[in-house]
């Protein structure tokens, strides 16, 4: 086990590494001089020399790579030049709101996907399982963000329930602070539960065709209990997979859905950065979601592991 | 080739696979599958090759054709060094060993239709050929097997486990290989259709004087496609020889071991006192 | 008494391209403690007849007919009522041990598995029971400890495990289908010994799958050959090798290569069974081996044929079957 | 095969808009503007007063064009580096797979908005950053389904043949996976329409004048309160043309490779 887990460890900082570097090259050195980018072309020499001192730009690349880094790891991420506050302030505020919405979002989904793909697949073909796959279908194609307005159209305009858009902030209290994540959230996590629910049907119909299914079935199990003592346990494997890589989506969708319901979380703050051209900001933004994709990924590999036992490096055969 | 080379000769041949490592320290673990195997096949004579699961008989067929390079040990086929050749020289080599498979729905590929599949070893061996002599080569071949010409426009998925497996071994002769190497080829039949392939086999044999290095788990098969016999157990070779001297007197514990562990028609019964043998 | 007994059971099954017939009318007994044999090619129908038995078939198959046991007729039992016999009074070992166990649970869990559901056994007496079981196949602790997952065993080893998980609540017949198939001569040996004891010692009834004439001669007592969904030909084991009466019996004899008995001569051809089963969407009126049969006359063509008993207890469905001795 | 009739209407009405749209896109007609759908204007008109059924035609061309270039780019590279990653063995296949880890970390979102910043918004940097995020997962689909195909016995008997590594992969590998690739390419198709929409809609993917269904949408969201019909047609184009595009895909992989077909 400490073996599979050292592996899965060199190719996450592997991969980390790699991305940084990557972040690194398009956003300072492609552009050639980042300063001017960021103050537009008209901007007077001096106040580009300043800010290219203030950026470091005239340090070689690689130490500038390097301070980079370090700040990273230390959590200087430098200071943005539109919010005049180190970048470190601007997560922390709105980090607040964009995981809760982003955590809420993953349980709606799983909640609603994992038992709806369940029933699909026991159900096969009858009137539950066709139900299913028709909302399924329509899940996957509704855009998010389309969805999300008609939610903001039904809800907020004409049954004005839920509010149409911001954040009331945690300190108004957490209920009504909720509410206004509600919609968002639902509107995040209807894609993820509509494609979750298909892989976990199609992972459950190819387990109930196993084997060992049938040697349950044998041994007298009744259809329900063969179904969720064998069955949905080893559908499960694959699903979780799957579960990690949506975390990817959910990053992007939460990038739309903050700008629709006009919500201060890290989404709108990366979108403002891009208009104001704060590369600073967009740079440290980019590579800490990145770094969540993948850390994700590697959290996700691991609970394979404890999963499936086949995975863990238990001794070798007898 | 020189005349009075063995058409096959393997010495020493040692196979290790290495094992996914299960401690970060420890060296990753090695399997042996080969343990210093040797035998040697002169042109016309079959040897059979027997031997439970895990022997190392299936990796032994793979590395006789320079399909996996051994970890030591030689294989010369018509007297030549098959892992000292450069690509061109092995590949003009191996238009005298084809290999005959045991799954009949594995070993055709299912988008390809029949006539291109037999003629795949021709294409890649024998480039010179083309056009009606292909045509009149593959016709030749499916007729040999007990098909007919036509039976080259259909499909893998149109034809019986039986048939495909006929289709396998006329790809196999098509570049009239001296020697076929054949990894359980009926161990996948029905009884009734088993015997058909043997059959087959036996008569391809006394027609174009092949020799067969013959892989199979089931000893009474053996006896019927080769004259010698070879009983391998954990990679190694552990009795080898004629196959009545080796059925009739097995000098090693393991061959009597596996001897006594097959079923006989006649022979004891269990759960009954020695029953009224039949004739 | 007998504990199981098959009146004309026919199984058919939809498929994309029509309605098949897999079984045609097949009946036969056995009694408390009889190991019986089931011989046939794939697609004869065997494995089929073991579903029915277990009520375990497809979804798109559906049966007539009647399947006594213990003195109810299975087919009319609701699925609870199927369920407290399945692992209960009957039990089935299958061909391939590789896939027949969980992955992802211990060997000990699915051991016990049987025990708790059954028999409501608490989580210690389950475990302990299991322990003796899988001492009782060969697989004692520390060995082999329970915690073991699957893929940490061998194929024999795993097929032991199976027959633990059937001996568990001691049933009255255990159904095994072709369970060593898949494994290798010397383990085939030792799995058929430990079935012959354990049917012994708990006095079960054994139905023993294969296609393998071998086997069936060296492990059952009475025998049945079964072709394309029909019982050709039945009766004690040493009656029917010594006289073969059906043409398809003896053609399968013929054809297994039965090379150790070394007095071939050399260049000895295997007798083979021209043609091929018939298609189950299309099966002839009459006799089912009449297209393949050298013996077939006019008259096997109308109907299927009776069954003539040539001495009590060995049938065979045949108008004109051999009469003389069986070839060696 | 709804999905079929779907998709091929939409590419119709898509191949027509370049040449004829009910009112030409781009004239500006401001007392004309949010009118309800009425006779002339099928779908009414949007704050310019530009008729939205032209539109709409207009921008099924962008969104289609643009998926249709960024799966072929993920397609185009990812194939080749996965069957690549299955017939080398051990360091290449090694490499492959960590260039995968690497640009699953960022979502198409993520390379849109580090190319934005660069280059300026525009189609093409919805083309690249939907394409690049395509590369791993065809990639990772052809290595899987080569790697099980590189087992068979029919690949080996064409190494007992002779034949070399890529003249396996052309002849034995590729067509076998053929099918499972084209019900991969319908979907990423769908699922690109999507992500080139979620790009317009904020900015980073086409830009006016040539309209495109997720500005269209981003536009009608700020005159929600006056005219909400606005926000209903463009989202419904979207919907249908994926719904038509999944549907295609499901019944491909029926009609291509029935093993599959249990698995619906």
């Amino acid at each position: 086990m400490a073996l599979f887990v050292l592996q899965r460890l060199a190719a996450l900082v592997v991969t980390l590494l790699v991305a940084s570097l990557v972040v690194f090259l398009v956003m300072e050195v492609l552009p050639g001089d980042p300063a001017a980018i960021m103050l537009g072309v008209n901007a007077r020499e001096d106040t580009l020399a300043a800010l290219r001192a203030e950026m470091g730009l005239d340090k070689p690349a690689l130490e500038r790579y390097l301070i980079w880094v370090g700040g990273l790891l230390t959590g200087d991420l430098g200071r943005s030049y539109t919010y005049g506050v180190t970048v470190w302030e601007l997560v922390g505020e709105r980090i607040g709101l964009s995981l809760p919405l982003a955590l809420i979002a993953i349980v709606l989904s799983t909640a609603l996907a994992i038992p709806l793909g369940v029933l699909a697949a026991a159900k096969r073909n009858k009137a539950a399982d066709v139900g299913v796959m028709g909302f399924t279908q329509l899940g996957i194609a509704i855009p998010n963000f389309w969805f999300a307005m008609l939610l903001i159209l039904l809800f907020a305009v004409y049954w004005r329930v839920l509010p149409a858009g911001g954040f009331a902030g945690w300190d108004a209290g957490f209920w009504p602070a909720l509410q206004t994540l509600l919609l968002p959230a639902v509107a995040l996590a209807l894609p993820q539960a509509a494609i979750l629910a298909r892989v976990t049907r199609s992972s459950v119909l190819e387990t109930l065709g196993e084997d060992y299914v049938r040697t349950a079935r044998a041994k007298g199990l009744s259809r329900r209990a063969a179904l969720w003592r064998h069955a949905v346990r080893n559908a499960l494997i694959p699903v979780v997979t799957i579960m990690g890589l949506q975390f990817s989506f959910l990053l992007a969708g939460t990038i739309i859905i903050e700008n629709v319901f006009y919500l201060p979380g890290l989404g709108r703050l990366i979108f403002q950065a891009i208009a104001q051209r704060d590369l600073i900001v967009v740079k440290d933004l980019v590579i800490l979601l990145a770094a969540s994709v993948v850390v994700v990924n590697f959290l996700v590999d691991l609970l394979y592991a404890v999963l499936d036992p086949r995975l863990r490096g238990a001794r070798h055969g007898l | 080739m020189t005349v009075t080379a063995p058409l096959l000769r393997v010495e020493d041949l040692t196979l290790d696979y290495t094992l996914p490592r299960r401690r970060l320290f420890e060296a990753a673990p090695r399997f042996r599958a080969l343990n210093a195997v040797s035998l040697q096949l002169a042109k016309g004579e079959s040897l059979a090759v027997v031997g439970e699961s895990g022997s190392g008989k299936s990796s032994l067929a793979r590395a006789v054709l320079a399909l996996e390079r051994p970890t030591a040990g030689r294989v010369e086929l018509l007297g030549r060094d098959v892992y000292a050749l450069a690509l061109g020289p092995l590949r003009a080599l191996r238009r005298h060993a084809q290999m005959v498979f045991q799954d009949p729905y594995g070993s055709l590929d299912p988008r390809r239709k029949v006539g291109w599949i037999v003629a795949e070893p021709l294409d890649a061996l024998e480039q010179g050929v083309a056009g009606d002599e292909r045509r009149a080569r593959i016709a030749e071949v499916l007729e040999s097997v007990g098909l007919k010409a036509r039976d080259a426009e259909k499909f893998p998925h149109e034809f019986s486990g039986g048939q495909r497996q006929r289709i396998a071994i006329a790809r196999a002769l098509i570049t009239h290989p001296d020697l076929i190497v054949a990894d359980e080829p009926v161990s996948a039949l029905d009884v009734s259709v088993q015997a058909q392939v043997l059959n087959l086999f036996m008569d391809l044999r006394e027609r174009l004087g092949l020799s067969y290095l013959f892989i199979s788990h089931d000893l009474a098969v053996v006896r019927h496609v080769a004259e010698r016999v070879a009983v391998m157990c954990q990679g190694e070779i552990v009795e080898e020889g004629m196959v009545e001297e080796v059925f009739r007197r097995p000098q090693h514990p393991y061959t009597r071991k596996l001897l006594a562990a097959v079923p006989r028609i006649g022979g004891a019964r269990r759960g009954e006192p020695a029953a009224t043998a039949a004739p | 008494m007998t504990l199981l007994s098959l009146q004309d059971l026919r199984v058919t099954i939809d498929t994309p391209d029509g309605p098949a017939t897999l079984l045609d009318g097949v009946s036969f007994e056995l009694a408390a403690g009889q190991s019986l044999g089931v011989v046939g090619e794939s697609g004869c129908g065997k494995s089929m007849t073991a579903l029915a038995v277990m009520g375990l078939l497809p979804a798109a198959a559906r049966a007539q007919g009647q399947i006594l046991f213990e003195g109810r007729d299975l087919l009319a039992l609701d699925e609870d009522a199927l369920c407290r016999v399945r692992g209960r009074r009957i039990a089935m070992v299958f061909q391939e041990p590789m896939t027949a166990l969980n992955p992802v649970k211990t060997i000990g869990d699915q051991v016990a598995e049987g025990l708790r559901w059954h028999l409501g056994l608490g989580r210690g007496a389950a475990e302990a029971r299991a322990l003796t079981l899988l001492q009782r196949v060969g697989l004692p602790a520390p060995r082999f400890s329970p915690q073991l997952y699957p893929h940490q065993l061998s194929g024999g080893q795993r097929q032991r495990v199976v027959i633990a998980m059937a001996l568990a609540c001691e049933p009255a017949l255990l159904i095994a289908d072709e369970p060593t198939t898949a494994l290798d001569v010397t383990s085939q040996a030792e799995i058929l010994d430990l079935i012959a004891e354990v049917t012994a010692e708990l006095g079960m009834a054994l139905m023993l799958i294969t296609h393998d004439l071998a086997v069936v001669w060296q492990n059952t007592a009475a025998m049945l050959v079964m072709y394309a969904g029909c019982v050709v030909e039945r009766g004690a084991t040493a009656e029917v090798f010594a006289r073969m009466a059906h043409p398809y019996t003896r053609g399968l004899l013929a054809a297994s290569p039965h090379g150790l008995d070394a007095d071939l001569p050399s260049g000895h051809r295997l007798a083979t069974i021209p043609g091929q089963v018939p298609d189950p969407h299309q099966r002839p009126p009459g006799c089912i081996f009449a297209g393949r049969c050298r013996r077939a006359a006019d008259a096997c063509l109308p109907r299927p044929p009776a069954e003539r008993t040539l001495v009590p207890g060995h049938g065979v469905a045949c108008l004109f079957p051999h009469d003389d001795e069986a070839p060696a | 095969m709804i999905g079929l009739a779907v998709t091929l209407v939409l590419v119709a009405v898509a191949l027509l808009s370049l040449v004829w749209t009910p009112y030409p896109i781009a004239v500006i007609d401001v007392p004309g503007k949010l009118q309800p759908p009425s006779a002339e204007h099928w779908l009414g008109t949007d704050q310019f007063g530009r008729d939205v059924l032209s539109r709409i035609m207009a921008g099924a061309v962008n969104s289609i064009a643009v998926s249709l270039v960024a799966v072929g780019i993920g397609a185009g590279i990812g194939v080749p580096l996965g069957a690549l990653a299955a017939a080398r063995r051990g360091l290449v296949e090694e490499v492959v797979m960590r260039f995968n880890d690497f640009t699953f970390a960022f979502p198409a979102l993520l390379s849109a908005v580090m190319i934005t910043a660069l280059f300026g918004p525009g189609a093409v940097n919805a083309i690249v950053a939907i394409g690049i995020f395509n590369i791993p997962v065809f990639a990772r689909l052809t290595r899987g389904a080569a790697l099980s195909l590189w087992q068979r016995d029919f690949v080996l008997a064409a190494r007992v043949a002779g034949r070399g590594r890529t003249r396996i992969t052309l002849d034995h590998i590729l067509p076998n996976i053929a099918s499972l690739l084209i019900v991969q390419m319908t979907i990423q198709f769908a699922l690109a329409i999507l992500a080139e929409a979620g790009l317009s809609y904020l900015g980073l993917g086409t830009q006016p004048p040539n309209p495109s269904w997720g500005k269209m949408l981003n536009e009608a969201q700020t005159l929600m309160f006056l005219a909400p019909q606005l926000a209903v047609f463009p989202g419904l184009a979207i919907m249908i043309t994926v719904l038509g595009l999944n549907l295609l895909g499901d019944g491909l992989r029926d009609l291509l490779d029935p093993r599959l077909r249990r698995l619906r």
